[in-house]
């Protein structure tokens, strides 16, 4: 990783950019994402198998937004999430420098957005492999238990929102949980409005989804609720033929149509 | 739903057509671009494009007219009308399917008798050797169709000019190729 | 990358100077291919006349050969092999499911993989670059390009050249010094399989051929295709006959025309 | 505290021979916030009315529900009905008892209850209703048409005479489009330029339009009434005001050898020239293009010539911008060429030509001064040959419409010929003859009975040359498909029509949609067929889909009416049920977070940015904002706006939601 | 559970399938009464909470209904919500909510018989279906839940 940091290091001192997010690790070895804004402290970047947490989740955050222009540590999800941002105008592509990092671990050289895609693009986009298991195995279900095993996983969720403030693509600065004329979701935990809020949110992902996993790792009750957006990630790719996030002029699933679109439900 | 849900199963030869070869029929609006430009459409009792007018109709005797037709061993595949057909209609992969048909039911043309002896001799001599052997292929058509004097005249020429081999050459797969036949055949 | 040629069954009897002007031409150019180990038949018309799935089989027995002897490239000098090898290919590159029941059919594993070249695409691709430099005379005639059907049709399939007027065969003998002139019969069909059974037919057809060739003041009609090439000169007798003419206009394999 | 009252009407009999009307004033009445409940015979009756307003006054009534038809029926006379009682028009509501209710249930009890829910969900809709005002939005009462042809001449003329200013934009030097090309027209056979020519002068001396010439649309902002247009005029190298059009510089013109287009193809030009002599405005332009002293800096030959020193080699092209208030677009068609069709020679034969090319072949005033003779040899064709459905009705060539003129003005062609070459034959392959229209039919008929046209159905397969002869190779599919070969002089195509080339380019310019053909699309196939999908745009003419004179001619009358209809007022005034983004107090200015994923779902680019800035300028927040002149309230953002920024008047979130609740709870 | 009368909410939009509506009307043609219609001005406007929130208010059936293809007052609306009513559907079969509980229909303007059809199915379906226990159950326990945490 010494590119890495090398390349960090020379961004920040040419004053290419002001800070640059990565990953270091905590006091206890954890790791953590790190925000450098001195070059001298670069070399506290690392990148290892265990950096998973999806880093675009602090673009468009005001405290580093602040900081100025960013460079960001970028695996697939990071860059895919960032096309995504920029698509839905939360961001600017002059705004960012993107480190990216392959599958293998090293340091790609993503000079510009077209690069980007050109990565991106030729990199699988479907859910990561073991996502995909536990997908089936759900799938597999009849209703009944399908049903059953939701209202279990949901009746532990303690509304604390930790799977949206940890995904990069809710950066509503108003979620609709907080809109009360109608109430939309109920401000108590119970397992019927966790449902509804979690209906909400994989709703709102539809086509947005870009399968970083996030939401679940976040969730401090372990509640599944990655498996949800991923299972209409594959839906949209079913149906659409597109993966969010392949292009900083996408356009999202629910906001386009093709007269053609194919369903077999309405009579 | 579509529209095409509503239909039920169709027995006519247009439906099974459309199941097996997926060319449809119902496409054709009779511009006669497949005739025009089908060399053999003179020599046709049913060029291509009456054809698929009476594979419109869905009428049993009509059918049957085509499978008992000439025609359908006169085309020779050349894509011609595939080629220029304003609709896509695939008429070359219809023609091998009635082709196929009118042999299974049984209602080939008398007319087509060489053509057909003519393919089986052909088949034949691969089915044992694994590649075409010219002469054996000549004297079993020629036993097949009864046209026993055709061609007698090139034979001396072609072996002289070593075009005509005395002997068939076997491929070491032939038992090979014999399976293939066997499985093949339904 | 290893090359592969398919001669086909005509090239070993009938065709046989087609073949050795094939082969003669790879030696003059240096170019090595391998010929597919114990190939079989195509199948030609009449497997698919008669029975689809062993016109498919007989093919992808071939494409399955070449593969297992990592065959990258194939030759297929044989207009009409060449369009059963490649419509297998896409029939089968089509449904999955057809490919697995073929597979089985074949006891051989299928993965469609292999190129496929017609004898025009060979000699555009390999020959031309290194023409100039071997060149001894230069073919100094009027030539009428036939092209038959199976080089050009089903052009979606085969997505070579252009399916009214082709113009590589054209390119390539402008290049040997030849003339081609504009020729309107360049993919009419030429009686094709049925050279045997109905040599009416194929008189009829041919007769065209030859005579708008003839009638536009061609020296000799260049094709690519051992069927043709019977066709339209094995069968003179029968067409003049046909006709009541006397057309004695050469007919040239492609691969004889750069051997002169 | 609101104060709603109800009104529930028997229909006659439609609706209380079903339901128990009384119960159901009676049980509404006791709910919460009804302050007054009644039935009557027929509330859409005058008494029926005046009881409603009465009501209002005697009862301070906040919200009214009038129980009883259809609102699709008397929501508009209710509404009226509440104004004039002194509430806001859209304080009222309807509960759809008869269609909904009487007329599809048996009498019973279940009917009743239904009724009496149907009510209660619009009561509880109605309490959250807003006193709204109807929108009013300026026009700006300038149109501008785009495209000089047929049918911009007829729009611009009719909106003129309307009394109203009117700017014309044509690309070409001159006006006249297509038709001027044309020889004679159907079913008439009278003279194109006859009755073309006036028109063409009439725009150029109209004192209400404004014409520019080798022009072109350079951009379109805002929207109905209120659009700004961004127009190039393009340098004619030429001081308009000094040139008299005496033409010397056109005849002197070294440089000879350019394609006439107006010809197409079939004569030629010089570099500085008139496209025909008809032309408005008479006068030349330089094509750059081509002109020796712009490729190769010397000439100037017809500076030297030009008697009043008119000629400005170095002339910039112009932009002007304009305010507008309604726009119709109208420019035309193109067609396919010969060398569309591979299976007619590519092109490659000069003797197979197209219907445009034909037209000026016939013409008195074209290349061949109305003779029809071959282009390659001069020689008069003995034998000719038309092709109908070339191109078009051909999905493997990509055009699986039908062009509409082509059966017509192919029976026109033939007639033609025959006419002038009384000796020849002409031969005609079609595949159907589509000739609905005013005496088409007859037209066609009389080519076939009066001038012996032979007509075969069937298409043709190949076209080839031989011996300076055209093989037509077709068949005849009346007589069982056989196959006819015909040795011919000439072949006419009645080559598909198509989308004119940049019609895509000016669609996205003016945010109006077109379909997979780059035709421009109408808002409605049935009801709105010169409307677009942006108010105040209109079309008329063959950019729609290709039309003949009479229906473009119509179309743009149709076009300039509704152009007229909305100058009629010095504003508009739109009902208020449209969407609006919220606002709130600085820093957020508004809950949108900006996404604008609900511009790509508005169908009438409705949603536009507003920016929220700093003193100095500095952008701190940009945010979506309605155009109220352009939305037309489906509402379709509101559902997918995930922060629940935008909201709909007559139909807010929270009165759906309300009425979901009513609907299935009692109280 | 004969006597079970299922509470059906129709979500229609104004132009064709309230109109459609009105033609069964016109027409005199009969239905099952359970059905309530809600006006959205197009099927782009309705909200999928709305779906949910009229289980959870206890309908046992829901009908959803606009405009054929093509045929949308405002051009694009239907095609929006065919879109989103694909992805919710998906969704729902997922999580293993009862699908066969809702009715996605095109009805125009002029098949006043087919909106019949499309009550009269859905209404003898949901009979045959009962009531959404499940549904009211979870709603129901929440409500506990509620109670209990305080």
């Amino acid at each position: 990783m010494d590119n890495l940091v090398k390349r960090a290091k020379e961004l920040l001192e040419n004053k290419t950019v002001q800070v640059v997010i990565g990953y270091e690790a905590g006091p206890t070895g954890v790791i953590r994402p790190a925000f450098i804004t001195d070059p001298e402290k670069a070399g506290k970047l690392i990148y290892n198998d265990k950096c998973d947490q999806n880093l675009a989740v602090y673009l468009t955050k005001k405290e580093v937004k602040n900081f100025g222009k960013m460079a960001i540590v970028a695996t697939l999800p990071v860059m895919r999430s960032i096309m995504m941002l920029i698509s839905e105008q939360q961001l600017f592509a002059e705004s960012i420098v993107v480190l990216g990092i392959s599958a293998d671990g090293n340091l790609l050289d993503i000079a510009d957005i077209n690069i980007m895609q050109g990565y991106i693009e030729k990199s699988d986009l479907s859910n990561p492999e073991k996502y995909k298991a536990l997908l089936a195995e759900l799938n597999k279900l009849n209703p009944e238990e399908k049903f059953a095993y939701w209202q279990k996983e949901l009746s532990k969720c303690i509304k604390c929102y930790a799977c949206r403030q940890a995904c990069p693509m809710c950066y509503c600065t108003r979620c609709t949980v907080e809109v009360n004329q109608p109430q939309w979701i109920p401000v108590q935990a119970n397992t019927h409005g966790n449902m509804e809020w979690h209906i909400l949110r994989a709703m709102h992902l539809a086509g947005r989804c870009i399968s970083c996993g996030e939401c679940g790792r976040a969730c401090p009750v372990g509640i599944p609720c990655h498996l949800l957006t991923m299972q209409l990630t594959d839906q949209v790719y079913t149906y659409f033929k597109v993966y969010a996030g392949t292009s900083d002029k996408m356009n999202s699933v629910l906001s386009t149509f093709e007269p053609n679109d194919k369903e077999s439900f309405i009579i | 739903m579509s529209h095409s849900e509503h239909h039920t199963e169709r027995n006519s030869l247009a439906g099974s057509i459309e199941s097996k070869v997926d060319v449809k029929a119902q496409k054709c609006y009779q511009c006669g671009k497949c005739s025009a430009g089908c060399p053999v459409a003179d020599d046709m009792d049913l060029p291509p494009s009456v054809v698929m007018r009476l594979l419109q109709t869905e009428q049993p005797d009509n059918d049957d007219r085509i499978l008992r037709s000439h025609s359908i061993w006169l085309c020779v595949t050349c894509e011609m009308c595939l080629s220029r057909c304003p609709m896509e209609i695939d008429i070359p992969s219809m023609m091998d399917y009635l082709r196929q048909r009118s042999r299974s039911e049984k209602k080939v043309n008398k007319k087509a008798r060489n053509i057909i002896a003519f393919h089986k001799s052909f088949l034949n001599s691969i089915r044992f050797t694994g590649r075409l052997y010219e002469l054996g292929l000549i004297l079993d058509y020629k036993r097949q169709s009864l046209n026993l004097t055709q061609d007698i005249s090139l034979a001396p020429k072609m072996i002289s000019r070593g075009k005509l081999h005395l002997f068939p050459t076997m491929i070491k797969g032939t038992a090979h190729i014999a399976r293939i036949f066997k499985k093949t055949s339904n | 990358m290893k090359f592969g040629i398919y001669p086909g069954c005509s090239l070993t009897g009938s065709a046989r100077d087609y073949n050795e002007s094939v082969f003669a031409l790879a030696e003059a150019f240096e170019l090595e291919f391998t010929q597919i180990p114990d190939w079989n038949c195509c199948g030609a018309t009449a497997a698919h006349n008669l029975n689809k799935e062993l016109s498919l089989a007989l093919p992808a027995r071939i494409l399955a050969l070449a593969e297992k002897n990592g065959l990258d490239e194939i030759i297929v000098p044989c207009a009409a092999c060449y369009s059963r090898l490649v419509v297998t290919q896409h029939e089968l590159k089509k449904d999955p499911e057809l490919k697995n029941r073929i597979s089985e059919v074949i006891e051989m594993d299928y993965k469609g993989t292999s190129r496929i070249l017609n004898v025009i695409e060979w000699i555009d691709k390999y020959i031309i670059p290194q023409l100039d430099a071997k060149i001894v005379n230069q073919f100094r005639y009027k030539v009428a390009c036939y092209y038959g059907c199976l080089l050009v049709r089903p052009n979606k399939v085969l997505n070579y050249d252009r399916a009214e007027d082709p113009q590589t065969m054209d390119i390539v003998m402008t290049k040997l010094g030849a003339t081609p002139i504009d020729y309107p019969y360049k993919t009419e069909c030429c009686g094709a399989g049925f050279s045997i059974s109905r040599t009416d037919i194929v008189s009829k057809l041919s007769g065209k051929i030859i005579e708008d060739a003839e009638h536009r003041g061609a020296d000799a009609i260049i094709v690519a295709c051992p069927m043709c090439h019977s066709n339209l000169d094995m069968r003179r007798p029968d067409i003049n006959k046909y006709w009541k003419t006397e057309y004695n206009i050469p007919v040239i394999f492609v691969t004889q025309a750069i051997g002169q | 505290m609101a104060r709603i009252g109800v009104f529930v009407c028997h229909c006659g009999e439609n609706i209380s021979a079903t339901v128990d009307c009384g119960k159901v004033a009676d049980t509404i009445g006791k709910l919460k916030h009804v302050a007054y409940s009644t039935e009557y015979k027929y509330m859409c009756s005058d008494p029926g009315q005046t009881l409603i307003k009465d009501a209002i006054r005697e009862h301070k009534l906040t919200g009214v529900v009038v129980s009883a038809c259809s609102p699709r029926m008397h929501e508009p006379t209710f509404r009226k009905a509440c104004a004039e009682g002194g509430l806001n028009p859209f304080l009222c509501e309807m509960a759809n008892l008869r269609e909904h209710c009487s007329w599809v249930h048996e009498k019973n009890e279940l009917t009743t209850e239904k009724a009496i829910d149907i009510i209660r969900t619009q009561v509880e809709k109605v309490k959250l209703n807003s006193a709204l005002q109807p929108i009013r939005v300026p026009v700006t009462k300038t149109s501008m048409v785009i495209g000089g042809g047929i049918a911009g001449i007829q729009a611009a003329l009719d909106i003129a005479n309307c009394g109203h200013k009117v700017v014309m934009v044509e690309r070409s030097p001159s006006i006249g489009g297509h038709m001027s090309q044309l020889s004679e027209t159907f079913p008439t056979l009278d003279c194109s330029q006859c009755i073309l020519t006036p028109r063409m002068v009439e725009v150029a001396q109209h004192p209400n339009i404004t014409l520019y010439t080798y022009a072109e649309v350079e951009s379109v902002e805002g929207f109905i009434g209120n659009f700004k247009v961004k127009i190039r005029k393009k340098a004619k190298s030429l001081d308009e005001k000094a040139c008299t059009g005496c033409g010397l510089c056109t005849t002197k013109c070294p440089q000879k050898k350019i394609p006439n287009e107006f010809e197409q193809g079939m004569g030629m030009r010089p570099a500085i020239y008139v496209p025909f002599p008809q032309a408005v405005p008479n006068r030349p332009v330089i094509d750059k293009e081509h002109c020796t002293y712009y490729i190769k800096g010397k000439c100037k030959v017809c500076e030297i010539v030009c008697p009043t020193k008119a000629i400005r080699f170095d002339q910039p092209d112009e932009i002007l911008d304009l305010e507008i208030g309604a726009i119709v677009v109208s420019t035309g068609f193109d067609i396919k060429h010969a060398d569309f069709f591979p299976e007619y020679g590519y092109g490659k034969y000069k003797d197979v030509i197209d219907g445009l090319q034909f037209e000026r072949l016939a013409s008195a005033s074209g290349p061949t001064a109305g003779a029809i003779l071959r282009p390659s040899d001069g020689q008069v064709p003995k034998n000719i040959v038309f092709i109908a459905c070339a191109g078009s009705r051909d999905p493997a060539k990509g055009i699986a419409y039908c062009s509409k003129i082509c059966c017509m003005y192919t029976a026109k062609h033939a007639m033609l010929y025959k006419h002038k070459v009384h000796e020849g034959n002409a031969h005609v392959f079609y595949m159907d003859i589509r000739s609905g229209g005013k005496n088409y039919d007859e037209f066609v008929r009389r080519a076939i009975e009066e001038d012996y046209v032979n007509y075969i159905r069937g298409r043709v397969s190949t076209v080839y040359e031989r011996d300076g002869k055209l093989i037509v190779k077709g068949v005849d599919t009346l007589l069982g498909a056989q196959p006819v070969e015909i040795v011919a002089d000439m072949v006419v195509l009645a080559t598909a029509g198509v989308a004119n080339p940049g019609a895509e380019e000016l669609a996205q310019k003016l945010h109006v949609s077109y379909d997979s053909h780059k035709f421009f699309a109408e808002a409605h196939p049935k009801l709105k067929p010169v409307e677009t999908n942006t108010a105040g745009i209109f079309l008329a003419g063959a950019c729609q889909n290709p039309k003949d004179i009479p229906d473009s001619v119509s179309q743009a009358s149709g076009a300039a009416v509704k152009v007229a209809a909305l100058f009629s007022q010095n504003g508009l005034t739109r009902e208020p049920l449209v969407a609006f983004v919220n606002r709130t107090a600085p820093p957020m200015y508004s809950t949108c977070v900006g996404c604008f994923l609900c511009q790509s779902v508005c169908p009438y680019q409705a949603i536009e940015r507003e920016d929220f800035k700093t003193r100095d300028g500095k952008i701190i927040k940009t945010v979506a904002k309605i155009n109220e002149g352009l939305c037309q309230g489906c509402g379709t953002c509101v559902a997918l706006c995930r922060s629940k920024s935008i909201d709909l008047y007559g139909y807010s979130n929270n009165q759906v939601y309300a009425e979901v609740v009513a609907l299935l709870n009692e109280f | 559970m004969s006597d079970f009368e299922p509470k059906v909410v129709a979500f229609v939009c104004n132009w064709c399938t309230y109109a459609g509506a009105d033609l069964t009307g016109t027409s005199r043609i009969k239905y099952a009464s359970n059905v309530k219609i809600i006006r959205f001005p197009c099927t782009g406007r309705i909200d999928f909470m709305l779906l949910l929130k009229a289980f959870a208010n206890g309908a046992d059936g829901i009908i959803v209904s606009g405009c054929h293809p093509n045929d949308c007052h405002y051009t694009s609306g239907n095609f929006h919500a065919k879109r989103r009513w694909i992805m919710f559907k998906e969704l729902m079969d997922f999580m293993g909510i009862d699908m066969n509980r809702i009715t996605f229909s095109w009805v125009s303007a002029a098949e006043g018989a087919k909106w019949a059809d499309v009550v009269n199915a859905t209404v003898t379906r949901i009979r045959e279906l009962g009531p959404y226990v499940s549904y009211k159950e979870m709603v129901d326990k929440s409500v506990e839940e509620e109670v209990k945490n305080g």
